[in-house]
C-alpha cells in the first residue's frame, strides 16, 4: 500500500448519527508546552482518537537561503547554526563541508579530528535534549535535569574552545580558526569517563519502566518501507530497521578511519528509536575516545584563498546530523557569494511523517511522536 | 443529639428543592439545568439526613450527584450545545402534561387528606445509630428477591447501552 | 566531465536529445532531462533503477535565461549507495508533473518550491504555501525579489504594523 | 457560658456528638486553619523535595531556603489579573473552583485526628466522606465546560471518566476494610476469639480505628495479603482520584497545557491548587484511618506500659526539636556574608519557634491530647511524601492505558479481595 499523502484533512465530514460525539478540531501550537517551539498541529479529534493532523509550520521563518546568496561564503558560516541550533556544530560541519568540496580543497587532518570530536560531542548534547524534552513530554519530569546536568559538561568544553555554547561557529572553511586549548585533550577524556555512568542512569529511569514502555511501545510505528517512502532519516529510519548511516555509507572528514557501529531497531515504534539514539549516544563516545586518542599532530588550517571565490559550479554534500541527513546543495557563479544555497533539512522532512504515524493513535501519542521525530523548529522553518 | 432548628431546615431544604427543580425545566441551557438538578438532589439528600436516614442520604450524595449527575454532565458536554440551543425545546403534548398534572396533583391531595392516618404525626423513634444495618437487613432479607431483580435490570440496560453506542463490538 | 555509465547509456538510447546532459563535477553525477520527460524518467529510476529514496527537491532560479528554472531532484540509492540528481529546465510559466505520486516525501519539498519560486507541479494533491502565510504575494527566492522587500500589505493587514522592517 | 465550655474538656466523645457547638465551631477553625498551613507546607515542600529529586536546589530566594516562598506565591496569585475569558459562562466558571473548595474542606468534619479530635463522629463516616470526595469531579467538569475552550474541555472530559472509573475500585478497597470491622477476633488472622462469630460492622471512622485497637492489628496486615493488597488499590485509586501524577491526565501539561483550569488564572486558580492539595490530604487520612490505625501510635498492646506510653507521647517534643536543630545546622551553614544577614536571623528564629512548640509539647497535659495528632499527622505525611515521590519518578499514563489499568485490572482484583475477605471473616 502506498502511504497516504499528508495534508489531505478534511475538516468538513462530519458524522452526524444521535450517539456520535461531534469530531473536534483542536489547535495544538503555536505556543504548546510539547511542541518544541512554534509547530502548530491541527488535530482532528473522535473523543481523543486522532482522525487526521495538518501541520502548520513557518512561524520560525527566517529566509536562511535568501540571506546565502546575499553574502559572502564566509560571512554566512555563522548563519547555519541558527537552524538547528541544538547542533549547531553539524551544521556548520555540513556547510564548510560542502564549500571546501566546491573549492576543491580538503581540511587537513588534525583539523579534521578536531571536527570530529566536536560535532560528536554535539550529537551527544543533542541527543541529550532530545532524551530530556520527550520524556517530559511523556511525563517524566526528572530525566530532563539529569541529562540537562550532563550537556552541560559538553557545552563547558564548546565554551573553552570556541567561546560560544549554542551557536558555536566552530569550523571555518577550509579547517578550524582556533587550535584545542591546552588541557582540551584532558577535558574531552573526563567527560568520557565522566558520561557513561550517566546514560546508564538514564536508562535505570526510563528503559525497563513500565509506564514507559506501555507509553512507547507500539506508538507512532513507522515502517522501514513508509521510512523510505517519507525520506525520514537518521535515528527514525535505523530504528525501523535500515542500517544506513552516511558516516558509513559515504564517509566525510574522516569518519572511515573509526571504528564504530550503527544501532538499528527492529519494529520502528518509539521505544525503539529511544532505543536506537541511546545506542547512538554511546557509540559517539566510541568515537571521540578513538579520535581523542588518536589525534595528528600539524596544521589545522588548510591553503585557501583569501576570498573565497568557488568555480561555477554546483555541490550537493551532506552529512549525518543527529537528527538525519543534513545536505547543503550550493551552486556557485564564479563569485564571492554563493548563487544558490538549498539546506536539506532533517527535521523538515522527517515531519511530514508524523500524520501518518499518529493516524488512529490518541492525542498523548501526538505528544510522544512530536517528540520522538526530534525536531528543531529553527530547522524546519529555517 | 438534639436536633437544631427543624423546621427551619426544613423548609429551608424544601424550598431550595423546588426552587431548583423549577430551575430544571425553565433553562435553556442544558448544563444549567444539570447543575440545578445537582442542587435539588443534594437538598434531598439533606431532608433524608433529617428523616434519620444517614445511610440513604450518603448513597443518594455518592451515587446521584457524585455518579450519575457527572455523566450527564459528560453527556450534555459531548453533544454540542450550540446547536441544542438553536432548537425549539419544547414538545407540544399539552393534553399529555396536562393529565399528568392533574393525577400528581390528586395524589398530593389525597396524600395530604388521608395521610394524616398513615403516617404518625410524631416521628417514629428510629435508632439511627443502626440504620446503615437495618437497610442491609431489608434489602437482602425480605427483599432480597427485588433487589436482585433491579440488578438484572441495571445489567440489560448497561448491555442495551453498551450495544446502542458501540459501532462495533 | 561526461558522466559514464550503463544507465546513462540505456537513457541516452532510449529517450535520445530528451536527455540534454549526463555529467559528473566534483564525482557527483547529474543528468539534465527535457520537461516533458521528467516524470518518465524518474518513475523508471524509482522502479528500474532502485532510487528509492528522494533526498530534495528544490530549484535555482536564472533570470536572464530563457528558460528560467532549474529544477532538481536529488535521489539517492540504497542499493547502489549513489547520489544523483536530475534536473530540468522550465520556463516561468511551464510547469512541471509533481513527483508525489512516487516519492510520498516529494509533497512537502514541492510545496516549499512553490512557495519560494512560485513553480506549478501538475498533480500535486495540496499546492499552497508551507512556509510563508497563505495570503502572502511574491516569491522570496527568486533572484527579482529583494533580500529586504516583504509584502507590505500584507504586514499591514495581519500584524497591524506599519513595516515588518 | 463558661460552664458550657469546660464542660466539653472532660468528656469522652467529639463535640458533633456532644451536642457542643462552641467547640465545633472552634474544630473546624482550627482545622480549616490548619489544613491552609499544611497546604502552604506541602507546596513547600513538594517544590523542595522534587527540586532535591531532579538536582536542583528549589526555592531558595524568598526567606531562608524558601521558607516564605508559600507566602510569596500566595501574594502573587492574589493580586494576579483575575481573567475570564470572553465567551466562558461566568456562573459556572465562577462556582466551578468553589465547589472543589467546598468539597475538599467538608470531608475533613469527620475525620479523627483522634479519639475525640474530630468534629464530628457520622455513623456513616467513611461513606460521606467518598460521596463529598466524589462531588469535585463536579467542580473539575465544570470548570472544563465553562471556559468555553477545547484544552479544558478534554481535561474535563478526561478527568470525568477517570474519577468515575477509580471512585468504584476505591469502593471495592474501602468495603473490604469495613467488612474487617466486623470482626471480633484478635491479631491478624484472628475473626471470633470469643466465639460470637461476626458482629455488626460501622462505617464511623471512629469506630474503624477503634476495631482496629480491639483486633490488635492494622487493617493494612489483616489476613496478609488481602488487607495489603485493599489498601494497596486503595493507594493507587487515591492518586488517580486526586489526579495526580501519574494520572495527572486531566491537567497533562505537556498535551493538554493545564487541562480544566488552563483558563484559570490567579485567585481562583489558587482554590484549584488548595483544592487539590486539600483533597490529596483528606483522601490520605482516609487511607490512615482504615488500614494505618488511624491515630493510634505503633504497637500499642505490644508494647504498653506507662513506661512505653511516656518514650512514645515525648516524639512530637522530639520531633520538633529535631526540627529546630536542623534550623540552626542550616543558621550554622549560612554563607558569612552581609547580605546573608537577615536570612540568618530568620532562619533563626524560625528554628528558635519550632524548638519552643518541641519544649510546650513536653508539658504533660499537651503531651497527652496532642500525641494522636502527632501520629495521624506523621501517617500523613508519608503518604504526602509518596505523592511527591511518584511525580518525580513515573511518566504519565495514557488514557486508554489508565482506563485499562482501572476497570480491567483493578477493578477484579478489588472484587477478588472483597470477596476472599468476606469468606475468610466466615470460615476461619
Amino acid at each position: 500500500m502506498n502511504p497516504t499523502s499528508t495534508s489531505n484533512l478534511d475538516l468538513d465530514t462530519r458524522q452526524e448519527t444521535f450517539l456520535d460525539a461531534n469530531e473536534l478540531i483542536i489547535n495544538m501550537g503555536p505556543q504548546h508546552p510539547a511542541t518544541h517551539g512554534v509547530l502548530r498541529v491541527i488535530l482532528k479529534l473522535d473523543g481523543e482518537k486522532v482522525l487526521g493532523t495538518e501541520c502548520v509550520i513557518g512561524y520560525l521563518h527566517r529566509g536562511v537561503e535568501k540571506i546565502a546568496e546575499n553574502r559572502t561564503y564566509t560571512m554566512f558560516n555563522p548563519y547555519v547554526d541558527r537552524m538547528d541550533y541544538v547542533a549547531a556544530v553539524s551544521n556548520g560541519l555540513g556547510y564548510c563541508e560542502a564549500v571546501e568540496k566546491l573549492l576543491n580543497v580538503e581540511a587537513p587532518p588534525r583539523a579534521r579530528y578536531i571536527r570530529v570530536i566536536l560535532t560528536e560531542l554535539n550529537r551527544l548534547a543533542s541527543h541529550q535534549l532530545w532524551l530530556g524534552t520527550h520524556a517530559l513530554d511523556i511525563g517524566a519530569m526528572t530525566p530532563l535535569f539529569y541529562t540537562f546536568r550532563d550537556r552541560e559538561e559538553i557545552l563547558k568544553i564548546f565554551e573553552k574552545y570556541c567561546g560560544a555554547r549554542l551557536t558555536t561557529h566552530a569550523f571555518r572553511i577550509g579547517g578550524c580558526v582556533y587550535e584545542t586549548y591546552d588541557g582540551f585533550e584532558d577535558d574531552v577524556k573526563k567527560f568520557l569517563k565522566f558520561v557513561p555512568p550517566k546514560i546508564d542512569e538514564y536508562e535505570e529511569l526510563l528503559t525497563t519502566n513500565r509506564i514507559w514502555l506501555e507509553r512507547t511501545r507500539n506508538v507512532g510505528t513507522i515502517s522501514a518501507k513508509d521510512c523510505i517512502a517519507f525520506g525520514v532519516t537518521g535515528p527514525v529510519l535505523r530504528a525501523s530497521g535500515v542500517k544506513w548511516d552516511i558516516r558509513k555509507a559515504q564517509p566525510y572528514s574522516g569518519y572511515e578511519n573509526f571504528d564504530f557501529e550503527i544501532p538499528t531497531g527492529q519494529n520502528g515504534d518509539t521505544y525503539d528509536r529511544y532505543l536506537v539514539r541511546l545506542a547512538e549516544m554511546r557509540q559517539a563516545l566510541r568515537i571521540i575516545d578513538q579520535a581523542v586518542n588518536s589525534i595528528p599532530e600539524g596544521p589545522i588550517m588548510a591553503k585557501i584563498p583569501k576570498v573565497i571565490k568557488p568555480p561555477v559550479g554546483e555541490i550537493y554534500h551532506s552529512i549525518e546530523a543527529p537528527k538525519g541527513e543534513l545536505g547543503y546543495f550550493i551552486v556557485s557563479d564564479g563569485s564571492t557569494q554563493p548563487y544558490r544555497v538549498r539546506v536539506r533539512p532533517p527535521s523538515f522532512v522527517n515531519l511530514q511523517a508524523l500524520d501518518l504515524m499518529v493516524r488512529g493513535a490518541l492525542v498523548a501519542d501526538v505528544i510522544a511522536v512530536i517528540g520522538t521525530l526530534d525536531i528543531v523548529l529553527g530547522e524546519v522553518d529555517r | 443529639m438534639t436536633p437544631v432548628a427543624t423546621p427551619f431546615f426544613f423548609y429551608f431544604l424544601s424550598a431550595l428543592a423546588v426552587l431548583s427543580g423549577i430551575v430544571v425545566i425553565t433553562r435553556r441551557n442544558p448544563v444549567h439545568s444539570a447543575l440545578s438538578l445537582i442542587v435539588t438532589l443534594l437538598s434531598l439528600a439533606g431532608l433524608y439526613l433529617m428523616l434519620y436516614a444517614p445511610f440513604v442520604a450518603g448513597v443518594q450524595i455518592i451515587l446521584y450527584a457524585g455518579g450519575i449527575m457527572v455523566l450527564f454532565l459528560f453527556v450534555i458536554m459531548l453533544v454540542s450545545i450550540e446547536r441544542a440551543q438553536r432548537e425549539y425545546q419544547f414538545n407540544k403534548q399539552w393534553i399529555v402534561g396536562i393529565c399528568a398534572t392533574a393525577v400528581l396533583g390528586v395524589l398530593l391531595v389525597l396524600g395530604y387528606s388521608e395521610g394524616k392516618a398513615i403516617f404518625p404525626a410524631i416521628p417514629a423513634a428510629m435508632p439511627e445509630n443502626t440504620n446503615t444495618q437495618e437497610i442491609a437487613i431489608f434489602l437482602y432479607g425480605n427483599y432480597l428477591l427485588p433487589f436482585e431483580v433491579a440488578s438484572l435490570l441495571l445489567l440489560v440496560a448497561i448491555v442495551g447501552a453498551v450495544v446502542m453506542a458501540k459501532k462495533r463490538i | 566531465m561526461p558522466w559514464d555509465s550503463e544507465m546513462v547509456a540505456r537513457f541516452k538510447q532510449r529517450y535520445g536529445s530528451g536527455i540534454r546532459e549526463a555529467s559528473t563535477y566534483l564525482g557527483q553525477s547529474y543528468m539534465i532531462v527535457d520537461s516533458s520527460l521528467i516524470h518518465e524518467i524518474l518513475q523508471l529510476l524509482r522502479d528500474d533503477e532502485g532510487f528509492d529514496y528522494c533526498v530534495d527537491v528544490t530549484a535555482v532560479h536564472y533570470p536572464q535565461r530563457e528558460q528560467q528554472f532549474d529544477v532538481v531532484w536529488i535521489l539517492y540509492s540504497f542499493a547502489r549507495n549513489l547520489r544523483i540528481r536530475v534536473k530540468t529546465l522550465i520556463h516561468e510559466t511551464e510547469s512541471v508533473p509533481s513527483s508525489v505520486d512516487l516519492w510520498v516525501t516529494a509533497d512537502w519539498l514541492e510545496r516549499e518550491c512553490f512557495d519560494m519560486f512560485g513553480i506549478k507541479f501538475d498533480g500535486h494533491p495540496n499546492l499552497k504555501r508551507i512556509l510563508l502565510p497563505d495570503g502572502w504575494k511574491g516569491y522570496p527566492l527568486r533572484k527579482d525579489y529583494g533580500i529586504i522587500q516583504q509584502d507590505k500589505e500584507w504586514v499591514q493587514i495581519n500584524l497591524g504594523i506599519e513595516s515588518g522592517q | 457560658m463558661l460552664d458550657y465550655i469546660t464542660s466539653y474538656l472532660k468528656s469522652t466523645s467529639t463535640p458533633g456528638q456532644a451536642g457542643n457547638y462552641f467547640w465545633a465551631t472552634v474544630y473546624i477553625l482550627i482545622i480549616f486553619g490548619g489544613v491552609s498551613v499544611a497546604v502552604m507546607a506541602m507546596n513547600w515542600l513538594e517544590r523542595k523535595a522534587l527540586a532535591h529529586f531532579q538536582i536542583r536546589l528549589g526555592p531558595m530566594r524568598v526567606g531562608p531556603h524558601g521558607l516564605l516562598q508559600p507566602i510569596a506565591d500566595a501574594v502573587k496569585l492574589l493580586t494576579k489579573e483575575d481573567i475570564i475569558p470572553d465567551g466562558a459562562d461566568k456562573m459556572v466558571f465562577w462556582i466551578a473552583p468553589l465547589i472543589i473548595l467546598c468539597a475538599a474542606f467538608t470531608t475533613y468534619i469527620v475525620i479523627p485526628f483522634g479519639p475525640t479530635h474530630a468534629v464530628t463522629d457520622l455513623n456513616i463516616g467513611i461513606l460521606f466522606m467518598l460521596g463529598v470526595s466524589s462531588l469535585s469531579v463536579l467542580g473539575v467538569v465544570m470548570a472544563g465546560w465553562a471556559s468555553n475552550s477545547h484544552y479544558p474541555l478534554i481535561g474535563g472530559l478526561r478527568s470525568s471518566a477517570q474519577m468515575v472509573s477509580y471512585e468504584v475500585a476505591m469502593g471495592m478497597a474501602v468495603v473490604s476494610a469495613v467488612l474487617m470491622t466486623s470482626l471480633h477476633g484478635l491479631g491478624l488472622y484472628g475473626v471470633a476469639a470469643n466465639g460470637s462469630g461476626m458482629g455488626t460492622g460501622t462505617l464511623s471512622m471512629i469506630s474503624i480505628v477503634q476495631a482496629q485497637y480491639d483486633q490488635q492489628a492494622w487493617f493494612i496486615f489483616k489476613f496478609f495479603p488481602l488487607g495489603f493488597l485493599a489498601f494497596g488499590l486503595f493507594a493507587i485509586a487515591m492518586v488517580a482520584e486526586t489526579n495526580r501524577a501519574p494520572f495527572d491526565l486531566p491537567e497533562a501539561e505537556s498535551e493538554l497545557t493545564a487541562g480544566f483550569h488552563t483558563e484559570y488564572s490567579g485567585l481562583r486558580w489558587s482554590l484549584f491548587m488548595l483544592g487539590e492539595y486539600a483533597a490529596m490530604i483528606a483522601v490520605s487520612s482516609i487511607a490512615v484511618t482504615l488500614w494505618l490505625g488511624g491515630w493510634m501510635r505503633p504497637f500499642p498492646h505490644w508494647l504498653a506500659g506507662g513506661t512505653w506510653d511516656l518514650v512514645f507521647s515525648l516524639f512530637p517534643g522530639f520531633t520538633f526539636l529535631a526540627l529546630a536543630g536542623f534550623a540552626f545546622l542550616g543558621v550554622i551553614r549560612m554563607p558569612k556574608h552581609p547580605l546573608f544577614k537577615i536570612q540568618t536571623i530568620g532562619l533563626a528564629g524560625f528554628g528558635a519557634v519550632l524548638g519552643l512548640i518541641g519544649l510546650i509539647l513536653f508539658i504533660p497535659p499537651v503531651r497527652d491530647r496532642i500525641q494522636d495528632i502527632y501520629w495521624f499527622a506523621a501517617k500523613v505525611a508519608m503518604f504526602m511524601y509518596l505523592y511527591i515521590w511518584y511525580r518525580a519518578t513515573f511518566p504519565r499514563y495514557r488514557f486508554d492505558q489508565l482506563m485499562k489499568l482501572g476497570w480491567k485490572v483493578m477493578l477484579p482484583l478489588g472484587i477478588g479481595v472483597l470477596i476472599l475477605t468476606a469468606v475468610l471473616g466466615v470460615i476461619l
